[in-house]
């Protein structure tokens, strides 16, 4: 047993007591402090941060479609992956992004990658630090991939690049023109590009990609949402959006079918299946504190009913 | 006539916006009218940055409670103002954008406005545990069904969920509770959602109307 | 009359101009150092390299079509590829599309790619007259095709896409003005009773009761946000009632237009009330445009000031739960109201009372009880009905339709899905 | 300077979290920043968007030169954009007490044009478009729909119809009317409760992005 080990057998020992001990007091009729239900979220979500706990994922259909959507496109395809998230939406999609990049760049797709968000272009950089820098050195950039980085102008911007894409992106960030850009070969507007991926569930984001790139366009889009705008992404799907990643589950999905297809993606981060042991585990601790109301109201009404 | 005058501008402005829907060379008039709109923002802001910096400098005059805070924020203030309208420690000089990367304007974001907002934004977890802890309670039917359909749809986003129903054979496996998530959110919350959504779309007709026409009046003020 | 105020009073907000003009001349520095990047980089040609001629073939049938109904802006193009254009080992690399205005030299309008069959050319003037030709090109041959007929993009005064548009928000705004119009004229109108605002009421009272201030939070957006109006309306009716009990309304704002919005209403209603001596500009502070700074201030506001009511109506986004919580831990007495579906059950969850979308829209109509502004919830009604008859209609058609094919029920469908659909 | 900077934003996320148990003053010292610096930085970015990028440019509208140093066809100034302007400096007219009723001249320009604007787009988008949306076969002879989609199909529609029966405001909740409102606001109540339960998600994980921060970036406690 190592001191992981023993750490995690620790924690949940006392998070499991602490929580049956709140149960029992909640027989008795004593209502748990708010500050309680804090500490208790908090411990469930620290202890697999400090000791991973992983639990295992199986992909659902909407996200195997995105999966098997890159899969199948023939090597060398356009694959456009749009960062439209801020910081703040970052630690639940960008592992989708991420994920995604992997994937595509393993196919030998060229990808093209941009952001409808003025912050998400650090962001983007960041991602293609660590991925693409780290993981595929031997990749080139314009020929291989390109960013074109952030546009302002929201829905304008795909207005206009689903007729004209050098119209909005006349260079990259790097300032290399269009026509030199190998990735570009080719590729008038949106209309040429074989996938487009829109991760981000704001605004602008996926109901913007659907209703002016992909619509009109005929171009197939994949989704990367939050959780939750997810529900209002599903009305799309299938028709309109081909696959929907949502939330940190949609894109532990999507890594945990990377590892069974491409087994070296196991060593590898895998940020979104990680964060799902502290996800789940507070969404147990959440039930349980249901529970526990609910045995609450009903011990109090007895008692009051006992009157 | 120092309030009939704002009301021909709301109505005659209201108007020609719904007609320009309809005509195409005025079409873009409502572009213009946002345009115009972001620009009024920026001038009134020397109201309302003024009213900042004149309460919490009163605040300060008047050794009021707390009024270190208010230097404090006083001084935020102000030096993110100098240092973002002129410039300075900006790579790129003057003529750069002032959120470019490596700008001591964009590096003050970075530092100190994305974790506080980041952190902020996270209390919403701890929020929502003793949200629900207090609300999920079967008080009475509406109470019940909120809490059934949200337990459910909780477990659909565990393993767990398919841990407890997984047994459940193929032909029924709506009753398996990852599916029977994803059902609720594509067919009992749609409808809700649309019911809120077209009646959202009919309340603002007729609020827009009542301000279009004048007889909500409120916001402009009294005849001083 | 206006209460007399010394001038030094503005004196930060006379520096805070100061500096703006000061900047304001800084533009024109900044401007002479700007260029456009857009129209500085130099189009490449495509290299055409000894060897064997791949002739071509030329696309055929092209046209160029007036786009209708717009201001004259933009032309369709549409054509058949070139026969050489073929999906694999294609002989035709990518086609250029020539533009000529009013008989000037050609242009080069765009680079397209295999398979390409149609373009939109936008932002024209409507005064000139357009042309234009491809050329298809293999590696090293050149096709041209006809030159189209020169045509000018027409402006169209109406749009008839949007006449069904027109006819139902004619409708539904007319009915909306009718019973206006008849509860002006003294019919009597019945409206039901929403529980939210009937507490409102309550809620004023208790704050007066405890003494305590009452919180205002409009929600987070501008005034060009239609919910923030709603917000707004509601602060006037709110506002009315709380000078006539004289207590202590609280309203911390992230925009600086809400602010002065917010300024003038309370003001008007402390006068209609009676009591414009007192009314202050302090009730209503800027804090910041940041969303959460701006959530971390109200937070500080709710437990410092301990307000016994709280009123949280506009547009909120993921700071409804934040918001919510904190006043449900102060033991505020909490009314809130949103159109935004997805913050809605928060509210559910933390707050005493909610206005669920169509009711935020109503509150200010309904707080005010005045008739003609009842009506206009009739009118509304009118606008549910319809839609419940077109779901009802449109179902029942469709599903006889599609099950037995019934070629009637198909019209009906057709027709209704005609009416509903936006362009 | 990454040091210094980590150390910073480290202080400044404990001392939110200090809120949770109760007010204190590290939680006020953040706060007062947090409001200071950010309204700062929203007013310059905003300055430079909209007065500069949109006002400035669209009335001086730079110049652009080919490789030659010709002048090559540059935008043309749009005058309309000094109205924009106008109603602003208008706005600003509270400073002097005299003249501050002109303000509410752009004031009701403002009002005027978001309820016109939001009229018809609302109209449109939330309205008919979700009319339309819902007019769906319960079931059809031509394709093939299973039992789940035929009855989720007939919640949709049986949802929507009782929703707006319920937001009824002519008509008291009684009777037969009363009931079919009573399915309405269940069929929103677990629309409500569904949207909770599936957000619990996200929320959390703000939680891990911050919690990950403190122990890996900060401490160093995860490798």
């Amino acid at each position: 047993m190592t001191m992981v080990d023993i750490g995690r057998l620790i924690s949940l020992i006392f998070i499991g007591g602490g929580l049956l001990w709140l149960f029992i007091s909640g027989l008795k009729g004593k209502e748990v402090d708010r500050r309680i239900i804090f500490l208790f979220i908090f411990l469930s979500v620290a202890t697999p941060i400090l000791f991973p706990i992983t639990f295992g994922e199986k992909a659902t259909p909407v996200v195997k479609a995105v999966f098997d959507k890159v899969e199948s496109l023939p090597e060398g395809s356009r694959v456009l992956i749009s960062f439209d998230f801020d910081p703040a939406m970052a630690p639940e999609v960008q592992p989708m992004a991420n994920a995604i990049t992997r994937h595509s760049l393993t196919k030998g797709h060229k990808v093209i990658f941009m952001s409808l968000f003025a912050t998400g272009q650090a962001l983007l950089t960041q991602s293609l630090r660590k991925v693409v820098g780290e993981e595929f050195p031997e990749l080139e950039e314009c020929k291989d991939y390109v960013n074109v980085g952030f546009k302002a102008g929201n829905e304008g911007v795909l207005n206009v690049i689903v007729t004209d894409f050098k119209k909005m992106f006349p260079t990259d960030v790097n300032n290399v023109p269009y026509d030199s850009i190998e990735v570009f070969d080719g590729i008038k507007s949106c209309k040429d590009i074989d996938l487009i991926v829109s991760i981000g569930g704001g605004m602008p984001g996926v109901k913007e990609w659907v209703l002016f790139v992909g619509d009109p366009g005929n171009v197939p889009v994949a989704a990367g949402v939050a959780a939750v705008v997810a529900p209002q992404m599903y009305p799309y799907y299938p028709e309109q959006i081909l696959g929907i990643l949502g939330g940190v589950k949609g894109a532990a999905e999507y890594e945990s079918e990377l590892i069974k297809n491409y087994p070296h993606f196991a060593e590898m981060d895998t940020p979104a299946l990680r964060m799902m042991g502290p996800q789940t585990l507070a969404h147990m601790v959440i039930m349980i504190f249901i529970v526990i109301g609910n045995v609450l109201f009903f011990v109090s009404r007895r008692k009051r009913r006992g009157k | 006539m120092k309030r009939e005058i704002p009301l021909l501008i709301t109505f005659i402005v209201g108007v020609v916006l719904i007609v320009s829907v309809f005509v195409p060379p005025t079409e873009t008039l409502g572009e213009d009218f946002s345009v115009f709109f972001d620009i009024i923002a920026v001038f009134a802001f020397f109201l309302g940055g003024g009213n900042l910096v004149q309460s919490h400098f009163s605040k300060a005059r008047k050794r009021q409670t707390d009024w270190g805070y208010s230097i404090v924020t006083l001084v935020g203030f102000v030096a993110m103002l100098t240092i973002g309208l002129f410039k300075l420690g900006n790579p790129g000089g003057i003529s750069a954008p002032p959120t470019a990367e490596g700008s001591l304007f964009q590096e003050i974001f970075d530092f100190v406005i994305m974790p506080l907002s980041a952190t902020m934004y996270s209390l919403l977890a701890f929020f929502v545990a003793s949200a629900s802890y207090r609300a999920f309670r079967a008080k009475n039917r509406e109470a019940t069904i909120l809490l059934v359909a949200a337990f459910i749809i909780l477990l659909g986003r565990t393993p767990f969920g398919m841990l407890v129903t997984g047994w459940i054979p193929e032909s029924f496996d709506i009753l398996q509770i990852p599916n029977m998530a994803i059902w609720i959110m594509n067919s009992p919350n749609l409808a809700g959602q649309r019911a809120i959504m077209i009646g959202i779309g009919l309340g603002v007709v007729s609020m827009s109307l009542r301000i279009i026409l004048g007889i909500e009046r409120t916001y402009l003020g009294g005849d001083d | 009359m206006h209460v007399g105020k010394s001038t030094s009073l503005y004196l930060p907000q006379l520096f805070f101009l100061f500096l703006f003009i000061c900047n304001f001349l800084l533009l024109s520095l900044v401007y002479a150092q700007t260029d456009d990047p857009l129209l500085n980089s130099e189009d490449s040609s495509v290299a055409i390299p000894d060897s064997e001629l791949v002739v071509v073939a030329p696309v055929t049938s092209l046209i160029a079509e007036d786009y209708k109904y717009d201001d004259g802006k933009q032309i369709n193009l549409s054509w058949v590829p070139s026969i050489d254009d073929q999906l694999v080992g294609s002989k035709v690399l990518g086609y250029r599309l020539f533009r000529i205005i009013d008989d000037g030299k050609p242009e080069l309008l765009a680079k397209l790619r295999c398979g390409a069959n149609s373009y939109s050319d936008g932002k024209l003037k409507s005064e000139s007259v357009y042309s234009y030709y491809l050329e298809a090109f293999s590696k090293n041959f050149i096709a041209t095709s006809t030159r189209t007929v020169p045509i000018s993009p027409e402006r169209e005064w109406i749009n008839f896409d949007r006449k069904y548009l027109f006819l139902l928000a004619f409708i539904i705004g007319g009915a909306v003005i009718f019973f206006i119009e008849s509860a002006r004229r003294g019919k009597k109108l019945f409206v039901r009773k929403i529980a939210g605002l009937e507490a409102v009421d309550e809620a004023i009272g208790r704050a007066t009761e405890m003494g305590r201030p009452i919180l205002f939070i409009p929600g987070i957006l501008d005034m060009n946000d239609v919910q923030t109006l709603a917000g707004i309306t509601i602060l006037g009716r709110v506002s009315q009632q709380i000078a006539n009990y004289d207590t202590k309304i609280r309203m911390p704002v992230s925009r600086s237009l809400v602010m002065t919005a917010a300024r003038e209403t309370i003001k008007a209603a402390y006068q209609t009330a009676g009591r414009p001596d007192q009314y202050s500009d302090d009730m209503v502070n800027y804090v910041t445009d940041e969303q959460f700074g701006y959530v971390a201030a109200v937070d500080g506001i709710m437990v410092r000031e301990k307000p016994a009511t709280v009123f949280l109506m506009g547009a909120f986004f993921a700071e409804s739960l934040i918001l919510a919580e904190t006043g449900n831990s102060v033991g505020a007495i909490q009314i809130a109201g949103t159109a935004r579906p997805a913050q809605l059950p928060f509210f559910i969850a933390a707050c005493d009372f909610t206005l669920i979308g169509e009711e935020l829209f109503a509150a200010s109509a309904y707080l005010s009880g005045e008739p003609k502004q009842l009506g206009s919830l009739k009118g509304q009604d009118v606008g549910k009905g319809i839609a419940m008859a077109a779901i009802l209609i449109g179902v029942l058609a469709e599903t006889i339709g599609t099950a037995w094919n019934v070629e009637f029920m198909n019209d009906v469908v057709r027709w209704l899905t005609i009416l509903f659909t936006t362009q | 300077m990454e040091h210094v900077a980590l150390w910073i934003a480290a202080f400044l996320t404990l001392g939110i979290y200090s809120f949770l148990y109760k007010d204190n003053i590290w939680y006020k010292l953040c706060e007062s920043i947090f409001v200071g610096i950010s309204a700062g930085y929203w007013f310059v970015v905003l300055f430079w968007d909209n007065i500069y990028g949109k006002f400035w440019v669209g009335v001086f509208p730079p110049k652009a030169y080919n490789d030659a140093g010709e002048l090559v066809n540059s935008a043309e100034p749009d005058y309309l954009l000094i109205v924009g302007a106008v109603l602003g400096v208008m706005m600003i007219s509270r400073l002097i007490p005299k003249i501050g009723w002109v303000s509410r001249w752009p004031l009701a320009f403002i009002v005027g044009s978001t309820s016109g604007l939001y009229l018809i787009n609302y109209f449109t988008s939330n309205m008919m478009r979700q009319v339309e949306a819902t007019i769906i076969p319960l079931f059809g002879m031509n394709y093939e729909l299973s039992a789940y989609d035929i009855i989720g199909n007939l919640v949709i529609v049986i949802g929507t119809f009782t929703g707006l029966v319920y937001f009824f405001f002519s008509k008291e909740h009684k009777g037969w009317f009363g009931r079919t409102a009573k399915i309405g606001i269940w069929t929103i109540m677990i629309t409500f409760g569904a949207s909770f339960g599936y957000t619990v998600m996200s929320r959390m994980s703000l939680l891990i992005g911050r919690i990950d921060f403190l122990f890996g970036d900060w401490l160093g406690l995860i490798k």
